[in-house]
C-alpha cells in the first residue's frame, strides 16, 4: 500500500482537527498555546510532505518559516502570560472578560 | 511497505500525542505528550527526506519551546490538576471533526497536479542541510532576514513584557513618576 | 366711461381700507360715514354707466393689468360693464349703500364697528369684481371675496359660539360648491383655451354635447352652493348669526344671487344644454316649496326670511333653467329690493326687542313701530307677488314661464309656493306686529329705529312697490340685448287672466289665512304640548328634515372620528410606527446579537471556527457538487425519466 | 463681481458664520441681522440682474473638482431657482431678526448662517455631486437647531429627521452614480453636470428604476406620504426659527429637485409614474388635511397642512405641462411664505404662553387683534384665498393637473376644502369664543419685533396674489424651455402625447445621443 | 553536488529592500542608544522614530518615482515585488504611521511611551508591515505579518493596565489560531500548484483549469478565514472591539488603519485573481461576508455605550466596505478602495486623536469605560471646539458630504455601480445610513445634552498637548479640504493601481 500524498494530508487534516479542538475547548491559557503549536505543526507535516511529493524545496523552506514562527509567538505569549500572571495569579481566560457587548 | 509500516505508526503516535495534549486534565501530561507528538513530528519529517527540517524541528521544539513551555508551567504553578469549566462539548468537537471530515473530504480525492514545476527540485545525491541553505540564503534570504527580525521582535517582546518595568503601570498611576524623579534630581 | 367703472368698482375698496385702518381704535362714526359715502359714489357711478348703457353706449371693457400669465394660460383683470353687470352693479351698489347707512344706526353701539365696515365694504368690493369681471377667474376671485367677508360677517360677533360655527359652517360649505366652480373652470379653460367670457361662450358653440354638459354641471355646483340650493343649503339658515344688515346685504339681496348671476353670464353655456337647464329649473322648484315648508313653522323670524330667500333663489333658478334668463335677473332685482327691506324691517324689530327673534314673544308691536310695521307688511306684500309691488310683475312671470313651456308640475310647485309664501311672510307679519302683546311682561321695552334709518331704508320701500310695473320694460328692453329675448305670452287671454287672476286670489288666500290663524288674541305660543306640534309633518318642519342633524350626526361627526382614526390609529401607529419599526429592529437585532460578543475568549474563537467551518461546508458542497457534477446530473436525468 | 455672485451668495455667509465666532456675544444679534441682510440686498440684486426673457442658466460658473471622476464645481440659476434663493435670503434675515431671546444665540445664529450656505448652495447647484453636498450639508444645521433649541422630544426629532433624510438620499446618491455611469457609457467621459445629463436620452426600463432612485430621495424630503411622519416631530419639536426655516425652505428642495432632476431626465418615467405619484400626492392632501384636523396642537396643524400643500406642489409637477410645472414652483414660493409667516405666529403665542395646545386659547381675537389678523390673513393665504399668493400657484397647479385627469383633479381640489375645515377650526379654537384661560387676559398683542417679520411678509403675501406676473415671467420661460426639453426627449408615445410640444410648427428631430 | 551560484549584485535590486531597512535600522538605533543611556525622553525616541519614518516615506516615494518609469520592478530573487499596490500601502502604511505615533507626547504620561522599546517594535512593526506589501510570496507575507503581529500585541500591552493584557492575550490567542489557518491555507495552495508565490499560483490553477477546484475553495476558505480574521470580518471580527477598548485611543486608531492596508493589499493580491477567474462560490461568500460585515457591525455600533467600542465597530464595517471593493474587483474599486482607506485614515486619525486627548488616568464616578457618551455630552458648552472638530470626525464617518470619507464613499459605490453590483452599491448606501445613527449619537451628546456635573471641560483636553492638538488639527484640515485632495490622489491611485495590472 503506497503511502501517497493524500495520506499526508489527511493526517495533517486530522492533526489540525486536533488541535482546533484544543483551541477551542481549553480554558488554560498555557494549554492553549500549546493547542496552537499542533496546529501549526500539524500543517508542517504537510508541508514536508508536499515538499517530498512535488520534489520542491519551498515546502521545507515554508515548514521552516512556521517554525520558527511558532517558536516567536511561544516567547510572546508566555512574556503575556506572564504579565497578567503577576496581576491576577491566574492564567485561566474565563477570568478575562471585564470587556464585552 | 517501511515507509507505510512508518507512516501508520508514527500518525498513530502523533495523534494520540496530541490528543492526550489537548484532553488530558494533568498540565504536566499535556506538556510531556506535546514534546513527544513534537519528535514524532520530526520522524515524518525524516521519513520524506527533509532531514534538515527534522533536525530544527527537534531543535526548536523539543528544546527551546518546550523548555520555555517548562519554565511557564513552573512559573504559573499549573502542576496541579486543571479545573476547566467547560462549554458545550458537543459543539467543539462537532465544529473541530467537521472541519477535518470536510477537509478531508476534498483530500481524499487525488489532486490533478498538472502543470506543476518545482521551483527548487531536490538534487539527487545533495544533502537535504545543503540544499535547504542554497534555497534558504538564495531565494529565502530575504524572509531568512525577516524571520531574524521577528525573533528580534520576540525577543524585546518578551523582555519588556516580562521585565520588572511593567510592575508599576504608569497608565494607572496617578501622578506622573518619571518627572516626579526629575523633580527630584533637578531639585 | 372708464373712470367711472373703476370708481365703481375701487370706491368700496377705499371706504373699506379706511375702515379697516380704523379698525383697532375705538369706535367713530366717521368710519361709517366714509365707506357710506363712497358708497354712494359707487352707486353714483353705476347709475352714470346705467345711464350709459341704457342710453345705447358701447359695453365699457377695460384690462386692468395681467393677473396670471402662464404657458396658455392667460388672465387679466378684466372689468366689464355691459346690461347684466351694470344691473347687478345698481342692486349692489343700491341696497348696499342702504345697508351701510342703516349699519350706522343698527351697529351704534356695538365696540367692533369700525371693523363691521371695513368688512361690510370689503364685501362690496368683493360683490363688485364678482359682478364686474370678464372671465371666470375675476368671477372666481369675487366669488370667493365674498365668502371671505361673508365669513367674517357671520362670524362678526366672534365671541358667540354659535356665530363662529355658522361662520365656519358657511364658509366650508361654499368651499365644497367652490371646488364644482374651480372644475367648471377648468374645463372651460381646457376645452376653449380661455376664460374670457366672451371668447369662451364663442368657443363653447363649437364642443360637444358632453363636455358642455359637464361644464354647466359643474359650473352649477358652484352656484349651488353661493345660494345655496339644496342639499347645499343649510348654511344660509344659520347665517343668521351674524348681524342683520349683514343678512340683508348678503344673505338676500345680493351675494345668494351670485349663483343666479352665474347661470344668467352663462346662459350662452346653458342654452347650448337645455337637460341642465331643466334639471336646474326642477332643483329651483324644489328648493322653492322644500324651503317655503320649512319657513311655515320657524319661530325665527330671520330665519323664516332666509327661507324665504331660499325659496325665491329656487324660483331664479327655476326661471334661468328654463332659459327665461331676463325673468331671473329681473326677479333678483325686484326680490333684492324687497328683501333687503324686510331683513331692515326685521333688524329694527330686533333692535327694539333687545335681539330676540321669537315672533311668539312679540305681538302689537304695531303699536309703536308703525313705521317699520307699514314697511314689513308692503314688503311682505311684494314678496307674495300681490299686483301691482315688485314681485307680481317678476314672480308671475316665472309661473307664466314655467305654464307655457308646460312644465306643469314646475307650474304647479311654484304656484303652491306662491302660497306658502304668502302665508308664511304673513305669520310673522301677524304675530309680530299684531294681535296681543306677549312682549311686555317679557320686559321687553320696544321703540322705533332711529328716524334716519328709516329714511334710509326708504329707497327700498319705495323699489319694492314701483319696481314692478315701472321698470319691466326698460329693463327688459335693455338686458334683451344681451339675453335670449324671450317673451313669454300665455296664447289665449283668457288663460292669461284665469291664471293671473286665480294666483292672485290663491294667494290674498293664504295671506287672510295666517292673518286669521295668527292675529287671534288666543294664539297657543308653541310649547311642544299641541297636537300639531306632535305631527310628523311639524317635526319634519321645525326640524328643517333633520337635514342639519343629518349632517352633523354622520358627515361633520364622521369626519372628525375619521380625522382621529387617521391620525391616531394610521399615522402613528401604522406610518410612524413602521418607521420606529424599522429603526427597532435594527437596534434590537443589535442588542439581541451581541451577546455573540461575550468577552469570552472561549467565544471568541469558536466565532472563527464557526466562520471556518462554514465557509468550508459551502465550499466543499460547491467543490464537490462540480466535482461530481456529471453523476449528479445523471442522476437528476434519471429522476426526470 | 456679478460674474461671481452665486458664489458669494453661496459662501458669504458661510464665512460670515465663521468670522460670526469671534463676535462678542451681545453684538451678535446685530452682527447676524446685518450679514443677513447684506445677502438678502445681494439676493436682489441678483434678481435684478436676472434677465426674465432668458430661460437657460445664468450666472454660470465652472470650476473642475474632481476631473477623473466628472465632478464640477458648476453654480447656476435660472427662474425656476431664482426665487427660492431670494426667500431663503429673505427668511434668513426675518428669522434672524425675530429671534426671541433663546439661549446660545451666537450658536443659533452661526448655524443658521451655516444653514443658509446650504440652502443658497442646493438650488444653485448645477452639479449633481455639488448638490448632493449641500442636500445632506443642510441637514446638519438642522439637526442641530432641533435638537438644542427644540423641546422635550428634540433629539427624537432631530436624529428621526436626520436619518430619514439621509437614508433616502444615499438611495439617491446611488441613483446619481448610475446616471453618471450611464452618461460615462454613452460618452466615455464622467459628468456628474445636470445641464451634460439634461442631453442623455436613456431607454425606459433604466429611467423607471433611476427615477425609483431619486424619488425615495426626494420623497422624503417633500415629505410625501406615506415617507412624512418626521416632518410634525420635527416641526413639533423645533424650536420657531427652525420650522420656519424648515418649511419655507429646506422642503422645496425636493420639490425642486423634482423639476430639476426628475422631470428633464426621465420624461418617460416621469409620465409612467404621474398617477401613481399622483395618486400619493391626493393622499397627501386629503389625508394629512384630516390628520391636521385632528390636531390638539396648533403647530401640528401648521405643520400637517405643509405636507398638504406639498401634495399640491408635487401634483403641479406632475402635471408635466407649463401650466401646472410653474404653478408649483410658484406654489412652492408661496407656501414658504405662508406656512413661514405661520409658524412664526405660532411662534408668537408660544413665546408668551409657553404652550402651542390649541385647548388652553380661546377668544385671542380680542385680546390681541393685531395677531389674530395677520394670522387670519395668513390662514386665508393658506386655504388658498384668491389675491393671495396661495391661491395662485394653487390654481395653476391644479389647471395644470386638469389636463392629465380630470377625476384626480376633482379629488386633489378637495384640498381647498379639507383645508379650509382644519384651518378654520383651528382659527376658532384659538381667536373665537370668550377667553376662558385667565393666563390669556393680558397677553401683549405683536411686538415691534415681531411685526418687522410679518409685515413684509403680510406685504408679499397680497403683494404676489395680485401681482403675481415679476415672479411669474421668469418662472414660466425657464419651465417652457424645461417642458420643451421633456417632450423632445420623450421616447414612448404616451410620454410625448401627455407632455405638450411648445414648438408646435418645428419638427424636431433627436440628435442626442442614445444611451447604449 | 550542487552548483555554486553566481549572480550579480545589480540583478537582485537590493535598493527594493531599502524602504524596510530604513525603520529597520531606526529600531535598533534605538534600541541601541537606550542601552548606552537609558531614561532619555520618548520625545527623543519619537523625533528619531518620525525621521526615520520620514526617510521611509521618501525612500517609497523614490521607489513609486521608479515604478512611474520602470513598471512594477522585481528584487532580491524575485522576493520583492514593488508594484503600485505595494508602493501606495506603503505610503499609507508610513504616512499614517507619522501622524499615529506622535500621539503618545500627550499631555498625561502613560506606560507605553516611557519605553524606549515601544518606538524599537512600532518601527519593527512598520518594517513588517512593508515586507508583507511588497512581496507575493506567501512565506514573507507570513513573516512579515507575523512579525508586525508580535510587535503590536506587545505594543498594546504596553499600555500596562488590566484591559491591555486581556486585549493582548486575546488578539494573540486568536492570531495563533489565524496563523493556523493562513499556513493551512497556503499549505493547500502550495500542494496544488507546488509553489508559494501568488503569481505562480494564479498561473498554475489557470493552466489547469481549475480542475481541482474543490482544493482550491478549501484552500481560499481557510485563507478567507485567516484574513477575514486580520481585516476583522463578520464572524472573524469578535476580536476587534475588545482589543480596541483594551488598548489606548492613539493605539486603537493605528490598528483600524495601518494593519489593514496591508492586509487588504495582500488580500486584493490573492483573491484578485480567483475572483476574475470565475470562482463563483468565492464571490458568493465575499458577498455574504461584507453584507454581513457591513450591516451587523453596524447594529452593534448602535448598541453601544463607549465612543472607543463604537468606533471599533465602525471600522468594522468600513472595513466591510473596502472589502468590497475588492468583491467588485475592478480598477476602479481598487482604486476606491486606496482612495477611501487615505480619506478614513484621515478621519479615524482625527476622531482616535480626539478620544486620546479626552483620555484621564481614572475613570469618571459612574463610568464603566474611558470613553462612554456621557463623557462627551455638553461639550459644546465646555469645549465648543473640541465638540465641533469631533462632530466634524462623525460627519465624516457618517458620509456626509463634503467632507472626506464621502468622496471614499462615492468612488466605491461608484465603482459598485459600475461593475453592475446594483444591489451592493444599495446594501452600501443604506449601511451608510444606519451608520449615521450611531454617528449622530456622539453629535446630540455633545451638541444636544447637558454635561456631566463633575465634567468642567477640562476631561475633554486632559490629555492634550500641542503635538496632539496639530495632529488633530491637520486631521481637520484633511478631513474639511479632502475634495481638493481627491482629485490629484483619484489621478495618483488610479496611475498606480491600473499600471500594477488590478
Amino acid at each position: 500500500m503506497e503511502i501517497g500524498l493524500n495520506h499526508y494530508l489527511v493526517l495533517s487534516t486530522i492533526l489540525f482537527a486536533i488541535g482546533l479542538i484544543g483551541v477551542l475547548k481549553r480554558k488554560n491559557l498555557l494549554l492553549l498555546f500549546f493547542a496552537t503549536e499542533i496546529l501549526l505543526n500539524s500543517v508542517n507535516v504537510a508541508f514536508a510532505a508536499i515538499s517530498h511529493y512535488h520534489g520542491d524545496l519551498t515546502g521545507q523552506m515554508f515548514a521552516f518559516f512556521v517554525i520558527a514562527i511558532a517558536a516567536s509567538e511561544v516567547a510572546v505569549g508566555l512574556g503575556l502570560l506572564i504579565v497578567w500572571h503577576k496581576r491576577h495569579s491566574n492564567i485561566d481566560l474565563d477570568q478575562m472578560s471585564s470587556m464585552k457587548g | 511497505m517501511f515507509e507505510a509500516i512508518a507512516f501508520y505508526l508514527f500518525a498513530f503516535l502523533t495523534i494520540t500525542m496530541f490528543y492526550i495534549t489537548v484532553t488530558t486534565s494533568q498540565a504536566l501530561h499535556a506538556l510531556t505528550a506535546l514534546a513527544a507528538g513534537m519528535i514524532f513530528i520530526s520522524a515524518f519529517f525524516f521519513i520524506l527526506g527533509a532531514d534538515f527540517l527534522g533536525a530544527v524541528q527537534i531543535v526548536v521544539y523539543s528544546g527551546a519551546v518546550m523548555a520555555l513551555y517548562a519554565f511557564g508551567m513552573m512559573f504559573f504553578d499549573t502542576t496541579r490538576e486543571l479545573k476547566e469549566k467547560q462549554g458545550n462539548k458537543y459543539i467543539i468537537f462537532g465544529l473541530s471533526v467537521l472541519a477535518a471530515v470536510l477537509v478531508v473530504l476534498i483530500f481524499a480525492a487525488p489532486m490533478v497536479s498538472d502543470n506543476i514545476t518545482a521551483l527548487y527540485p531536490m538534487t539527487e545525491g545533495v544533502g537535504n542541510t545543503q540544499e535547504v541553505g542554497m534555497v534558504l540564503f538564495t531565494k529565502y534570504l530575504v524572509p531568512f532576514e525577516v524571520a531574524a527580525i521577528m525573533l528580534l521582535v520576540a525577543m524585546i517582546s518578551g523582555i519588556v513584557l516580562a521585565s520588572k518595568q511593567m510592575d508599576v503601570s504608569q497608565t494607572l498611576s496617578k501622578d506622573e513618576p518619571i518627572q516626579e524623579s526629575k523633580k527630584g534630581v533637578t531639585s | 366711461m372708464e373712470i367711472y367703472l373703476y370708481i365703481a368698482l375701487f370706491a368700496p375698496f377705499v371706504g373699506s381700507m379706511f375702515a379697516a385702518t380704523l379698525g383697532a381704535s375705538k369706535k367713530t362714526t366717521i368710519a361709517g360715514i366714509i365707506p357710506s359715502l363712497l358708497l354712494f359714489v359707487s352707486f353714483v357711478a353705476s347709475s352714470i354707466l346705467l345711464n350709459h348703457i341704457l342710453s345705447g353706449g358701447e359695453v365699457v371693457h377695460v384690462e386692468m393689468m395681467t393677473w396670471m400669465q402662464t404657458g396658455n394660460l392667460y388672465i387679466p383683470f378684466g372689468f366689464v360693464v355691459d346690461q347684466i353687470s351694470v344691473t347687478m352693479m345698481m342692486v349692489v351698489t343700491l341696497v348696499s349703500t342702504i345697508v351701510h347707512v342703516y349699519a350706522i344706526g343698527y351697529m351704534d353701539h356695538d365696540k367692533a364697528f369700525n371693523r363691521f365696515f371695513a368688512w361690510l365694504s370689503a364685501f362690496v368690493f368683493s360683490m363688485m369684481i364678482l359682478v364686474m369681471s370678464d372671465n371666470f377667474a375675476g368671477l372666481f376671485i369675487g366669488w370667493e371675496g365674498v365668502g371671505l367677508c361673508s365669513w367674517a360677517l357671520i362670524g362678526f360677533w366672534y365671541h358667540k359660539e354659535s356665530a363662529t360655527w355658522a361662520a365656519n359652517e358657511a364658509f366650508i360649505m361654499n368651499r365644497i360648491a367652490d371646488l364644482g366652480m374651480l372644475i367648471g373652470i377648468f374645463l372651460v379653460f381646457w376645452n376653449t383655451g380661455t376664460l374670457q367670457y366672451a371668447e369662451a361662450f364663442a368657443a363653447m358653440q363649437f364642443l360637444d354635447q358632453e363636455t358642455l354638459t359637464w361644464m354647466g354641471i359643474f359650473l352649477f355646483i358652484g352656484a349651488m352652493g353661493k345660494s345655496a340650493q339644496f342639499p347645499l343649503h343649510t348654511w344660509l339658515a344659520d347665517a343668521m348669526e351674524g348681524p342683520t344688515p349683514v343678512s340683508a346685504l348678503i344673505h338676500a339681496a345680493t351675494m345668494v344671487t351670485a349663483g343666479v348671476y352665474l347661470v344668467v353670464r352663462s346662459n350662452e353655456l346653458y342654452s347650448l344644454i337645455p337637460h341642465v337647464g331643466l334639471f336646474i329649473a326642477s332643483l329651483g322648484a324644489f328648493v322653492a316649496i322644500f324651503a317655503a315648508s320649512m319657513a311655515l313653522v320657524n319661530r325665527d323670524i330671520k330665519r323664516v326670511i332666509a327661507y324665504s330667500t331660499l325659496s325665491q333663489l329656487g324660483y331664479m333658478f327655476a326661471a334661468a333653467g328654463l332659459g327665461a334668463y331676463w325673468v331671473a335677473l329681473f326677479h333678483l332685482m325686484a326680490h333684492a329690493f324687497f328683501k333687503a327691506l324686510l331683513f331692515l324691517g326685521a333688524g329694527n324689530v330686533m333692535h327694539a326687542m333687545n335681539n330676540e327673534l321669537d315672533p311668539f314673544k312679540m305681538g302689537g308691536l304695531g303699536k309703536t313701530m308703525k313705521t317699520t310695521m307699514i314697511m314689513m307688511t308692503l314688503a311682505s306684500v311684494a314678496l307674495a307677488g300681490i299686483f301691482p309691488l315688485a314681485g307680481f310683475f317678476s314672480k308671475d312671470l316665472i309661473l307664466e314661464v314655467a305654464f307655457v313651456d308646460h312644465h306643469f308640475i314646475i307650474y304647479t310647485v311654484l304656484l303652491f309656493t306662491a302660497g306658502l309664501t304668502a302665508f308664511y311672510s304673513f305669520r310673522i307679519i301677524a304675530l309680530i306686529f299684531h294681535g296681543e302683546d306677549r312682549h311686555t311682561s317679557l320686559g321687553f321695552h320696544p321703540h322705533e329705529a332711529y328716524k334716519f334709518m328709516l329714511v334710509a331704508i326708504s329707497p327700498l320701500l319705495i323699489l319694492a312697490i314701483i319696481a314692478g310695473f315701472t321698470m319691466k320694460g326698460t329693463f327688459f328692453e335693455m338686458v334683451t340685448q344681451l339675453l335670449p329675448a324671450t317673451e313669454y305670452h300665455v296664447h289665449s287671454a283668457l288663460t292669461y287672466w284665469i291664471m293671473t287672476i286665480g294666483t292672485q286670489l290663491f294667494v290674498i288666500l293664504a295671506i287672510f289665512f295666517a292673518y286669521k290663524k295668527y292675529m287671534a288674541s288666543d294664539i297657543k305660543v308653541p310649547d311642544g304640548t299641541s297636537k300639531m306640534e306632535n305631527s310628523f309633518v311639524y317635526k319634519l318642519l321645525i326640524n328643517q328634515y333633520y337635514i342639519p342633524y343629518f349632517y352633523e350626526e354622520y358627515l361633520v361627526k364622521s369626519y372628525r372620528e375619521l380625522s382621529t382614526v387617521f391620525w391616531k390609529q394610521i399615522d402613528q401607529k401604522i406610518v410612524d410606527a413602521t418607521v420606529d419599526g424599522i429603526a427597532g429592529v435594527l437596534y434590537n437585532t443589535g442588542e439581541n446579537t451581541r451577546v455573540m460578543q461575550s468577552g469570552n475568549l472561549s467565544t471568541m474563537l469558536r466565532w472563527v471556527v464557526i466562520g471556518l467551518v462554514t465557509i468550508l461546508s459551502l465550499a466543499v458542497a460547491f467543490g464537490l457538487t462540480v466535482r461530481y457534477l456529471d453523476e449528479i446530473q445523471a442522476i437528476l436525468s434519471g429522476l426526470g425519466a | 463681481m456679478l460674474d461671481n455672485i452665486l458664489s458669494i451668495l453661496i459662501f458669504f455667509p458661510a464665512v460670515a458664520g465663521i468670522f460670526g465666532f469671534m463676535i462678542q456675544k451681545d453684538s451678535m444679534r446685530a452682527y447676524g441681522v446685518s450679514v443677513a441682510t447684506i445677502e438678502f440686498a445681494l439676493s436682489l440684486w441678483l434678481w435684478f440682474s436676472f434677465d426674465s426673457d432668458a430661460s437657460g442658466m445664468q450666472f454660470m460658473e465652472q470650476v473642475p473638482l474632481i476631473e477623473a471622476f466628472g465632478i464640477s464645481y458648476i453654480v447656476g440659476i435660472d427662474g425656476i431657482s431664482l426665487f427660492i434663493v431670494v426667500l431663503a435670503a429673505f427668511f434668513t434675515m426675518i428669522g434672524i431678526a425675530s429671534l426671541s431671546d433663546t439661549k446660545n444665540v451666537k450658536n443659533m445664529i452661526i448655524t443658521l448662517l451655516m444653514l443658509q450656505m446650504t440652502m443658497v448652495g442646493v438650488f444653485v447647484a448645477l452639479d449633481a455631486i455639488l448638490f448632493y453636498v449641500f442636500w445632506e450639508l443642510s441637514l446638519v444645521p438642522m439637526l442641530y437647531i432641533i435638537g438644542a433649541w427644540g423641546g422635550p422630544l428634540r433629539i427624537y426629532a432631530s436624529v428621526k429627521f436626520f436619518l430619514y433624510t439621509f437614508a433616502g438620499s444615499l438611495v439617491m446618491l446611488v441613483g446619481m452614480l448610475f446616471m453618471a455611469y450611464f452618461y460615462y457609457q454613452a460618452t466615455g467621459v464622467w459628468s456628474f453636470a445636470i445641464l451634460d445629463w439634461h442631453r442623455l436620452i436613456l431607454p425606459e426600463n433604466f429611467q423607471l428604476w433611476l427615477f425609483l432612485a431619486f424619488f425615495i430621495g426626494f420623497a422624503v424630503k417633500v415629505p410625501m406620504f406615506p415617507f412624512h411622519t418626521w416632518l410634525p416631530y420635527a416641526h413639533g419639536q423645533a424650536p420657531t426659527i427652525g420650522s420656519v426655516i424648515l418649511a419655507a425652505i429646506l422642503l422645496k428642495m425636493g420639490t425642486y429637485a423634482f423639476i430639476r432632476f426628475s422631470l428633464p431626465l426621465f420624461p418617460d418615467a416621469a409620465t409612467f409614474f404621474m398617477f401613481p405619484i399622483a395618486i400619493l400626492a391626493i393622499i397627501m392632501i386629503v389625508y394629512t388635511a384630516m390628520v391636521a384636523y385632528a390636531q390638539e396642537d396648533i403647530k401640528q396643524v401648521v405643520a400637517y397642512s405643509s405636507v398638504s400643500h406639498m401634495g399640491v406642489i408635487i401634483l403641479g409637477i406632475f402635471a408635466l405641462n407649463v401650466e401646472g410645472i410653474t404653478g408649483s414652483i410658484f406654489l412652492m414660493i408661496a407656501h414658504g411664505v405662508v406656512s413661514g409667516a405661520l409658524f412664526l405666529l405660532v411662534g408668537v403665542i408660544y413665546d408668551r404662553r409657553h404652550t402651542k395646545q390649541m385647548s388652553e386659547f380661546g377668544g385671542l381675537a380680542s385680546v390681541m387683534p393685531r395677531y389674530a389678523t395677520i394670522f387670519g390673513l395668513m390662514l386665508m393665504a393658506s386655504v388658498g384665498m384668491p389675491l393671495t399668493i396661495n391661491f395662485v400657484g394653487e390654481f395653476l397647479s391644479l389647471i395644470g393637473f386638469y389636463q392629465q385627469s380630470h377625476t384626480l383633479t376633482l379629488l386633489a381640489g378637495m384640498a381647498i376644502i379639507v383645508g379650509a375645515i382644519y384651518m378654520l377650526s383651528a382659527y376658532k379654537k384659538m381667536f373665537f369664543g370668550e377667553v376662558t384661560n385667565e393666563k390669556n387676559k393680558n397677553l401683549p398683542d405683536l411686538s415691534k419685533r415681531e411685526l418687522l417679520a410679518l409685515i413684509p411678509l403680510s406685504v408679499i403675501t397680497i403683494w404676489l396674489g395680485i401681482y403675481p406676473k415679476p415672479v411669474l415671467d421668469p418662472i414660466n420661460n425657464s419651465v417652457e424651455s424645461v417642458v420643451q426639453l421633456m417632450h423632445d426627449k420623450s421616447i414612448t408615445d404616451e410620454a410625448k402625447s401627455r407632455i405638450p410640444n411648445l414648438v408646435k410648427d418645428i419638427v424636431i428631430t433627436r440628435t442626442s445621443k442614445e444611451a447604449q | 553536488m550542487l552548483e555554486p551560484i553566481n549572480i550579480s549584485l545589480e540583478s537582485l535590486n537590493l535598493i527594493t529592500l531599502f524602504p524596510m531597512l530604513v525603520p529597520v535600522i531606526g529600531a535598533l538605533l534605538i534600541i541601541l542608544i537606550d542601552i548606552i543611556k537609558g531614561g532619555l525622553d520618548k520625545t527623543l525616541f519619537v523625533a528619531l522614530s518620525i525621521l526615520f519614518l520620514f526617510i521611509d516615506f521618501n525612500a517609497v516615494l523614490s521607489s513609486a518615482s521608479t515604478f512611474v518609469t520602470d513598471g512594477t520592478v522585481m528584487g532580491v530573487f524575485d522576493m520583492m515585488l514593488i508594484d503600485g499596490l505595494a508602493i501606495l500601502a506603503q505610503l499609507i502604511i508610513v504616512g499614517a504611521s507619522v501622524f499615529f505615533l506622535p500621539l503618545v507626547i500627550s499631555g498625561k504620561s502613560f506606560h507605553e511611551s516611557s519605553t524606549p522599546e515601544y518606538f524599537a517594535l512600532f518601527l519593527f512593526m512598520i518594517a513588517g508591515l512593508q515586507f508583507m506589501v511588497a512581496t507575493d510570496s506567501l512565506i514573507l507575507i507570513f513573516v512579515g505579518l507575523e512579525t508586525s503581529s508580535l510587535a503590536i500585541y506587545t505594543l498594546i500591552a504596553m499600555h500596562n493596565r488590566d484591559k491591555s493584557f486581556e486585549a493582548a492575550v486575546k488578539y494573540f490567542s486568536m492570531g495563533a489560531l489565524a496563523a493556523g489557518f493562513y499556513s493551512f491555507g497556503s499549505m493547500v495552495f502550495y500542494a496544488l500548484t507546488g509553489s508559494v508565490e501568488i503569481n505562480q499560483i494564479a498561473s498554475v490553477l489557470a493552466a489547469n483549469n481549475y480542475a481541482d477546484i474543490g482544493f482550491v475553495l478549501v484552500g481560499t476558505a481557510f485563507m478567507l478565514a485567516a484574513f477575514g480574521f486580520k481585516v476583522a470580518l463578520v464572524p472573524f471580527h469578535t476580536w476587534a472591539p475588545d482589543i480596541y477598548e483594551g488598548s489606548s485611543a492613539a493605539m486603537a486608531g493605528f490598528l483600524s488603519i495601518v494593519p489593514k492596508i496591508a492586509l487588504f493589499v495582500v488580500i486584493m493580491r490573492l483573491f484578485e485573481f480567483l475572483i476574475h477567474s470565475g470562482v463563483i462560490w468565492l464571490e458568493i461568500v465575499l458577498y455574504i461576508i461584507v453584507v454581513l460585515t457591513m450591516t451587523m457591525s453596524n447594529m452593534w455600533a448602535l448598541v453601544q455605550t463607549d465612543v472607543k467600542r463604537m468606533l471599533a465597530y465602525s471600522s468594522i464595517s468600513h472595513a466591510g466596505f473596502v472589502m468590497a471593493a475588492i468583491l467588485i474587483g475592478t480598477t476602479q474599486s481598487n482604486t476606491a478602495l486606496f482612495l477611501y482607506w487615505i480619506l478614513f485614515s484621515a478621519t479615524n486619525l482625527g476622531a482616535f486623536g480626539m478620544l486620546w486627548m479626552s483620555r484621564q488616568k481614572e475613570l469618571l464616578a459612574g463610568q464603566s469605560s474611558d470613553h462612554s457618551y456621557e463623557k462627551f455630552s455638553g461639550m459644546i458648552q465646555t469645549n465648543p471646539v473640541a465638540a465641533m472638530i469631533m462632530g466634524l470626525f462623525m460627519l465624516s464617518l457618517a458620509g456626509l458630504p463634503p467632507f472626506a470619507l464621502f468622496w471614499g464613499k462615492l468612488y466605491l459605490i461608484s465603482s459598485a455601480v459600475t461593475a453592475g453590483y446594483t444591489v451592493l452599491a444599495l446594501v452600501m448606501a443604506l449601511n451608510s445610513a444606519i451608520a449615521g445613527y450611531y454617528y449622530i449619537k456622539l453629535i446630540v451628546y455633545m451638541f444636544m445634552k447637558e454635561p456631566l456635573e463633575q465634567n468642567d471641560g477640562t476631561i475633554i483636553v486632559g490629555n492634550s498637548s500641542l503635538v496632539v492638538k496639530s495632529i488633530i488639527g491637520f486631521a481637520t484640515i484633511g478631513t474639511i479640504f479632502a475634495i481638493f485632495a481627491v482629485s490629484p490622489l483619484l489621478e495618483f491611485i488610479t496611475a498606480f493601481v491600473y499600471n500594477s495590472g488590478y
